[in-house]
């Protein structure tokens, strides 16, 4: 029996594509192997590895709920060559992904909890497949509290499903925008994510946050959450680094002793803290 | 046996040699079909490195060609050219590169039979000198693949 | 010669006219290495022979090397050359650097300021030494098919460690070509097209700055002679367009060379 | 760029003659991005547009390629096309299939395969193409016009009359050209001085034109819109605000037996001197290779005489700079010189003359006052030869073209001849009669006649002088190559207009293209013949091709007209193919490298180096920076650039890169 | 246990002649200029003597520079992926000094553990391994000092010491060492009583390694980093031919619809090593890329995977182009307070 190469991605077909933004794309994907695709299993937190053939691999998260079959989601911004080349792609056609990679959010520990999502910009698809994963099973947690905040009206994305959230009674969602950031109908909040969190004052009492976004955010959030009462083993986020393969094998994307992509990419910050700054 | 077909890729600059190639088709001068044109503003424009991509991407043989001396739309972009090619076509021949292959010339927007010259002249040169697998075959993607598909 | 470069970096830490001096010290077994001497009291491990050639001007554009504040650099030829070179592309200012300069004749030089050292290096153009031409003239003298061997001979034995790369004063760009991927104009595994591939480029991206140092070849682990690519574009420079340009190939001449031109 | 929709035009059969159209669209089809393909016979048409805009709307293409002709045809009409759709023109991209594919290829495979390659290298091309904007620059309205004779002047006088700054450049001493020197003008024969004088009395009155004779353009810079020109006016030795053309110095100069250029040699002038007495402006100028103090070093007779003591010996030539939106070249021509005639034993016989000296000789304000004599004894004439192409149609006298003045003026001469010596003979040597033009044919068949010119069909093999009479030795071809001999008094050789001198030198400081005789090229045979391939530089008259006074006028109203078109706006689009170097986010903020030697490459001085500050002020690095506005694209700093920051629009690495890899 | 046999140097031509006809491709250190270079030789003839260690290591035979590692065909939306690289032949490498021989456990740990990388298993499972214990040693060998030793069997499959002018004591160490030997069985004799410790180089102990790594975690924020690495000047050569490091590139490559996939040598010393597109980059000076590269092996590795990063073989010191001496920075950093 010939072992499986572990760096050949499944083929996917683009099944639909959303512009999020003028450079953000979501795509959702579904592998071409219908075999395949029925003994694919993740969890969240997880990412893969992109394939455009002839241009290479990028990395990101799988961005939808595991709790949906028959597809997983990734969104990306269009940065570099691969992402470039991943954003002329249409609907129907081919591209790879290898994966689920990485550790997941502990979300069966969390059972009973509430959880607060607090994020911004492009950060946002991370903790959308915890997000998702928390509303399908919604008997399993207590109060679910999103805050989002991005640059600009522009620079939301999930547009549609921030619209839905709004509309639940389950989800508290709070999205905001920096200042000159808003348009004319906007009606959310106008300020820094920080800010924004303080004023809302969400309970840390038996809640769970989940903490990603830009580290300027990250580095002005977190006293908010400290001052809110959550402990750093009760925050969570992950983290990003450069990778080739995904599977701790290339060995650039360790911070200190640990691999983000095997040992992440979620940590809590009780672990981030014992970190180096290699991140 | 049909007769080697050379892959043959010409850089040339809009305002001389490819308004030249214009009219060698205004002209109705016939010539040979291996050439592609691939247009650029200026000689000045042209990196050696595109040449060296073109062997590797399987041509036979380049042409590069721009304005005469003197009639550079851009002034100069020509003489930069020139030095360029100078050193480079030096630089391949010490290295055993077939510089041979990198056909130069001055063609300007009122020589269209000039440009077929070149054109035909190149074939023949390039025929007679054969594939140029040796280079071709340096990226494995073709050489494995060609050996693979030939066995 | 080593007393008085002693007795030179001595005077500029104390002065406090530099805050640090890049010269040559004791490294393994009978090797020397770059040291870098931030106090008067330790001048007196700097070393001056001829086991010191390596070119130690790359490391002025080092950040970290930046960061310990104004430089004091032991210069011989090649390293002058480099500086002046540095120079006209703009990668320092007058005031971010003093040097020790030697001579060819081993003679200590005194160079005030970096536009003595300009002058200096003017009046001194690079020439290749007849053993340098004659082993690029032997190259030349082999058909077509032989020098194609050759290289592949020699190419294939490169790893893409880049050393010859980082070993170079000239070679501070802050993204190589090698790794412009928009397009990908070099290519990047160390396969036969992509050896050469890089040895062409880097070669003609030397074309005109090159200063025949020879830390490319020193510092190849495996060996390629590289600096034989160089020689034979600093040989051509000088037959084609004469010494009097800072960069070659930012200059031009109506008459210049063309016989190889339809 | 994924969506892309390729349209391959049949060009009537000029494409479909040799290339299977709709093989290249069916191949294209099949390319990964392209989404729609399809063959049509005009894509140029109303019909063939629409296809286009209706593709771009109801398939959202992001990419047009259209393979057709040269792009140099018709890429603007496309790229308009495209943009009415709402597509951004320069993602539109022309595959010339045309005039690099069906023209010059026999029908076969090998011409499809061709076309195929050329289209998918434009579609790969494509999908890396960038919207781009146009980038606006503003109209200096000054428009230059190089050349004092009538294409300049009417230019001049369209330009200034229509309400624009208008510099104008003459190299010799006095405006008018050639067409002063002119006696009679066909097919009306009125006197060419008679309609010229106003018009250059007007020219010099004008508030709108400043005149610069005796001078020459030095060096131009820029771009249109924005050309700087530095203009050489050469010192003239003479205050031209002093002077009042009195004239006295002329006639008081001791040194007067120069051959007059405006006589063609047949007069004299002296060395202070103006050209001729309807000279404009009426000012001397002294000839410094002639005048015996610049010569010996004493005399200054001129200076003497002067009455508001006007001559200045020290006075230097004088670089004025001017900014200037257009210009309008009008240099005109030259006849082919003696040394080409040695069969005519031109410049060996002193009655062996070219047609510009008979027109001095017929004129009236010529050396004979408009009596038709011998230059060598200043005997009439009994009989005289004319001899037409002299020199034109020849191949061995590398003049394959034909002048095409000579036919009507060699007619005037010999009519011209006949009405002042009646009872003299004329014969006229000709190849053919081109006689094309309004009245022109009616003009020569008057002088054969009407006037008993007598044409004979063939060419002078040889003259030579044999008792004071010229023998002229031709053949008759209509006769059987009947040999002929001619006992002439005289011999008036048509020879070649050829360009005029320092065609080739203007041309290369101004950039624009010249044919393979120095005659200066029009962007577009037909349709654009006033226009050279330097944007803001139009041609008129005689510098393009040989061309006769109506034809000239009215090339130069065109050429007028294009620069008052031009003057129009105060801002200009031009076209975004600039190169530019990145910027990009922070800690990089740019992969310049900060070399600088793109700086002295660059042929128009558009490279500096910026310093780049992060959020606190604080320098963190030096780039290069591009103006855009005195860039021209050639993109010579982007080949020269190691690190791939620099890039050209339009041409950038990644496009020029898809089409090399299409191949 | 072990099986000894001893092989006389001159038999070595005729066991490579063996090997080969069995048809296993034979690479072994020859000299090429002043490199020693493992290629595949057609005799034992070829091999280069008189060495201390070879200028590259013989990692390649198993993580090529540059290594297929699929290949790809694309149409219109469609991708077929294709059967990769063709099965490798067996290989034997012969002349592997006991300390690059170790380093096979290093990329084993590496390659797989957690995920099987099937690219590397073929190879390792199809090379075989002649070791050759070294007699001689240099200023830059420190194999003790890392648990290895001249004459260590680890990772070999035949250990050969050279225990009089002409013949090798032949320690058989596993079932592909059998193999070699049952292909040639009549080259090789019973060993007597001779030990091959007496033969082998004197390579002393130089740091502890224990104190070491027991320093090494606390030791990131020290200044040490920095003033080591002030002439270092990032190139990729001490990755490059050291035997343990494993880290890795991939890079597709194109010729219009069909492509390849490459696996390439990558080194931590490389600034673009850690670049993020955004352009932020975690290790973005030297020091942090040396500290990497120290960490990795002498930390890292040992607390992750239960293996030192280093073997001790030398090269990196040797092949430097600036005389970053490893030895002498770890004793440095072993000895600071």
């Amino acid at each position: 029996m010939e072992e499986k190469n572990v760096y050949q991605p499944y083929l996917m077909r683009i099944a639909s594509i959303i512009d999020e933004t003028p450079d953000v794309k979501t795509f959702r994907l579904e592998f071409i192997n219908e075999e395949e695709g029925k003994q694919f299993n993740f969890l969240a937190g997880q990412f893969g590895e992109y394939s455009v053939f002839g241009e290479g691999e990028s990395t990101f998260c799988i961005a939808s709920s595991p709790t949906r079959d028959g597809y997983i989601e990734c969104t990306f911004r269009k940065m570099g060559r691969v992402t470039k080349a991943l954003a002329s792609k249409e609907v129907g056609d081919t591209i790879g992904f290898r994966g689920p990679y990485g550790n997941t959010f502990p979300i069966d520990r969390w059972k009973g909890k509430s959880l607060l999502f607090v994020t911004g910009g492009i950060a946002l698809p991370p903790l959308r497949c915890v997000i998702w994963n928390a509303l399908d099973t919604r008997e399993n947690f207590k109060d679910v509290t999103v805050v989002y905040g991005a640059r600009s009206v522009q620079d939301l994305v999930y547009k549609h499903e921030l619209d839905e959230w709004e509309k639940r009674s389950d989800v508290k969602l709070i999205t905001t925008v920096d200042p000159g950031g808003e348009t004319k109908e906007w009606k959310g909040e106008i300020g820094f994510v920080p800010t924004v969190l303080e004023k809302a004052a969400p309970s840390s009492a038996d809640t769970i946050a989940l903490l990603c976004g830009p580290p300027i955010m990250i580095k002005l959030t977190m006293p908010v959450l400290t001052k809110l009462g959550f402990s750093p083993d009760n925050i969570f986020t992950t983290l990003e680094n450069r990778m080739k393969c995904g599977i701790g094998k290339c060995g650039r994307c360790n911070v200190g002793k640990y691999f983000v992509c095997k040992d992440g990419p979620v940590f809590t910050f009780a672990q981030v803290n014992q970190l180096p700054p290699e991140y | 046996m049909a007769e080697f077909e050379p892959k043959i890729i010409a850089f040339v600059c809009n305002w001389c040699t490819y308004t030249g190639a214009d009219l060698t088709g205004t002209s109705r001068i016939k010539h040979a079909t291996n050439v592609r044109i691939i247009r650029l503003p200026c000689t000045g424009r042209i990196d050696f490195m595109l040449l060296m991509k073109a062997f590797a991407r399987g041509a036979d043989g380049v042409i590069v060609s721009g304005c005469h001396p003197n009639d550079c739309h851009y002034t100069s972009g020509n003489f930069h050219a020139r030095r360029r090619w100078i050193l480079f076509r030096s630089l391949l021949n010490f290295m055993g590169v077939d510089a041979r292959r990198i056909i130069f010339s001055w063609v300007s927007a009122a020589e269209g039979a000039k440009w077929a010259e070149v054109v035909n002249t190149a074939v023949k040169e390039i025929r007679a000198l054969g594939p140029y697998d040796e280079y071709k075959n340096l990226a494995p993607i073709r050489a494995s693949w060609r050996t693979e598909h030939a066995g | 010669m080593q007393d008085k470069i002693i007795q030179k970096a001595k005077e500029l830490l104390s002065g406090g006219a530099v805050q640090v001096v890049i010269g040559y010290g004791q490294g393994t077994g009978d090797r020397v290495r770059a040291i870098f001497i931030q106090k008067p009291e330790d001048a007196g491990r700097l070393i001056m022979d001829g086991r010191c050639v390596q070119n130690l001007a790359g490391y002025l554009m080092k950040h970290e090397v930046r960061a310990l504040g104004r430089a004091a650099i032991v210069a011989r030829m090649p390293v002058l050359r480099s500086i002046a070179q540095l120079m006209y592309e703009e990668q320092f200012k007058d005031s971010d650097v003093a040097v020790i300069g030697i001579s060819d004749a081993n003679e200590l030089v005194d160079l005030p300021d970096l536009n003595a050292l300009k002058e200096y290096v003017r009046a001194n153009p690079l020439k290749l030494t007849p053993e340098e031409q004659a082993e690029v003239d032997r190259l030349d003298a082999m058909t077509r098919e032989e020098r194609w061997a050759f290289w592949m001979e020699e190419t294939s034995k490169c790893i893409k460690c880049y050393a010859c790369r980082a070993s170079c004063p000239m070679c501070y760009c802050a993204r190589c070509t090698v790794e412009v991927n928009q397009p990908q104009w070099i290519s990047v595994p160390s396969h036969d097209l992509g050896n050469l591939e890089w040895h062409i480029m880097r070669a003609m991206h030397l074309a005109g700055r090159c200063v025949n140092c020879g830390e490319c070849t020193r510092a190849c682990p495996v060996g390629i002679p590289l600096r034989l690519l160089n020689q034979r574009i600093i040989a051509d420079i000088a037959d084609n367009f004469g010494e009097e340009e800072d960069y070659a190939l930012a200059a031009f001449k109506p008459d210049d060379k063309e016989d190889f031109i339809r | 760029m994924s969506r892309i929709g390729v349209f391959v035009c049949h060009c009537g059969e000029n494409i479909s003659a040799t290339v299977d159209c709709a093989g290249v669209a069916e191949a294209m089809s099949r390319v990964p991005g392209v989404v729609h393909s399809v063959d049509y016979k005009y894509m140029c048409s109303d019909p063939g547009q629409t296809m286009i805009k209706d593709a771009i709307k109801e398939k959202k293409l992001d990419g047009v390629v259209v393979s057709a002709c040269s792009p140099h045809m018709h890429e603007p009409t496309f790229r308009r096309a495209c943009a009415e759709a709402g597509l951004n023109p320069y993602l539109c991209e022309m595959a010339n299939i045309r005039e690099h594919c069906s023209w010059v290829h026999e029908k076969s495979e090998a011409t499809t395969l061709k076309a195929i390659d050329l289209v998918h290298k434009m579609v790969e091309k494509v999908k890396k193409n960038q919207p781009l904007y146009s980038i606006k620059v503003p109209v200096t309205k000054t428009a230059l016009v190089l050349g004092g004779g009538i294409a300049g002047i009417q230019a001049a006088l369209d330009i200034a009359n229509a309400g624009h700054k208008v510099v104008m450049v003459e190299r010799s001493p006095s405006i008018g050209g050639h067409m002063s020197q002119l006696s009679e003008t066909f097919p009306t024969l009125d006197c060419s001085q008679c309609i010229l004088t106003p018009r250059m009395v007007e020219v010099a009155q004008h508030p709108n034109i400043t005149l610069y004779t005796y001078s020459e353009l030095e060096s131009m810079d820029g771009f249109i819109g924005n050309f700087k020109v530095r203009i050489r006016k050469k010192a003239r030795c003479v205050d031209e605000k002093l002077c009042t053309g009195c004239g006295l110095c002329t006639t008081k100069c001791p040194t007067k037996k120069i051959p007059s250029e405006f006589n063609e040699g047949l007069g004299m002038r002296s060395a202070i001197y103006v050209p001729f007495p309807q000279a404009v402006p009426n000012k001397p100028v002294i000839d410094k290779t002639q005048c015996t103090f610049f010569l010996k070093g004493k005399c200054k007779v001129c200076e003497k005489v002067c009455p508001t003591k006007a001559i200045r010996y020290d006075q230097e030539d004088e670089i004025i700079e001017v900014d200037i939106g257009a210009i309008v070249l009008a240099t005109g021509f030259n006849v082919l010189g003696a040394e080409h005639f040695p069969e005519y034993g031109y410049g060996r016989y002193r009655d062996v003359i070219q047609g510009l000296q008979f027109e001095r000789i017929a004129s009236a304000s010529g050396p004979t006052s408009g009596a038709i004599r011998r230059p060598s004894d200043g005997t009439e004439p009994e009989t005289i030869v004319f001899i037409a192409c002299a020199g034109s149609r020849d191949e061995a006298k590398g003049i394959p073209y034909c002048s095409k003045i000579c036919c009507m003026y060699t007619a005037k001469h010999a009519m011209l001849y006949k009405h002042k010596v009646h009872h003299g003979k004329a014969y006229v040597f000709y190849m053919d009669i081109r006689a094309g033009g309004k009245m022109y044919e009616e003009f020569v068949r008057r002088a054969i006649e009407e006037d008993d010119v007598k044409y004979i069909r063939g060419r002078v093999s040889r003259i030579y002088e044999e008792d004071g009479k010229l023998i002229v030795k031709g053949a008759d071809t209509l006769l059987g190559h009947q040999a002929i001999e001619i006992r002439a008094d005289m011999v008036v050789l048509a020879s070649a207009a050829v360009a005029n001198d320092g065609a080739e030198e203007l041309a290369q400081k101004l950039h624009v293209s010249y044919d393979p005789y120095h005659f200066f090229a029009e962007a577009h045979p037909k349709l654009r013949p006033v226009e050279t391939n330097t944007a803001g530089i139009f041609l008129a008259g005689a510098c393009q091709a040989p061309r006769d006074i109506p034809e000239t006028v009215s090339q130069a109203s065109g050429a007028a007209s294009k620069v008052a078109a031009l003057f129009s706006q105060s801002e200009l689009t031009r076209e975004p193919v600039i190169a530019v170097v990145n910027r990009i986010a922070p800690p990089l903020y740019s992969t310049c490298t900060g070399c600088a030697l793109c700086v002295p490459a660059c042929p128009y001085q558009a490279i500096e180096m910026e310093e780049i500050k992060n959020r606190d002020g604080v320098v963190v690095k030096r780039a290069a920076k591009i103006n855009p506005g005195l860039c021209q694209g050639c993109g010579t700093c982007v080949a020269l650039c190691r690190v791939k920051a620099i890039d050209l629009q339009g041409f950038s690495n990644e496009q020029v890169f898809a089409e090399l890899m299409a191949l | 246990m072990t099986d000894k046999k001893t092989i006389k140097k001159s038999s070595l031509d005729d066991l490579f002649k063996k090997m080969m006809a069995d048809g296993k491709r034979v690479l072994a250190p020859v000299r090429k200029g002043e490199t020693v270079l493992f290629q595949e030789v057609d005799g034992y003839s070829a091999v280069a003597a008189d060495y201390v260690q070879t200028t590259l290591s013989a990692k390649e035979a198993l993580l090529p520079r540059c290594e297929e590692m699929m290949r790809f065909t694309t149409a219109q939306s469609t991708v077929s992926l294709e059967e990769g690289p063709a099965k490798p032949s067996p290989v034997v490498v012969f002349g592997v000094r006991p300390c690059d021989a170790r380093s096979i456990a290093v990329v084993n740990a590496v390659y797989l553990k957690d995920y099987n990388d099937a690219l590397y298993k073929e190879k390792s499972d199809s090379t075989t391994i002649i070791a050759v214990s070294c007699a001689k040693s240099d200023e830059y060998c420190f194999c003790t000092s890392v648990g290895g030793s001249p004459g260590s069997t680890e990772g070999s499959d035949i250990l050969l010491t050279l225990i009089d002018g002409d013949t090798y004591l032949a320690e058989i160490l596993t079932d592909k060492g059998k193999a070699v030997v049952s292909i040639a069985p009549a080259l090789f004799a019973a060993a007597g009583s001779e030990v091959k410790e007496k033969h082998l180089a004197d390579v002393p102990v130089q740091f502890d390694l224990g104190a070491l790594e027991k320093k090494l975690p606390g030791a990131f924020d020290g200044a040490v980093w920095i003033t080591q690495s002030l002439r270092c000047i990032g190139c990729g050569t001490c990755s490059y031919v050291c035997p343990a490091c494993t880290c890795f590139d991939i890079q597709d490559e194109t010729d219009g619809t069909r492509g390849m996939r490459f696996r390439c040598w990558d080194s931590c010393g490389f600034g673009q090593f850690t670049l993020h597109t955004s352009g932020h980059n975690p290790r973005e000076v030297q020091s942090q890329r040396w500290r990497q590269r120290i960490m990795h092996k002498f930390s890292y590795q040992p607390d992750q995977l239960q293996v030192v990063g280093c073997v001790g073989c030398g090269r990196c010191s040797r092949a430097c182009p600036v005389d970053m001496n490893i030895l002498q920075h770890i004793k440095d950093i072993v000895e600071a307070r």
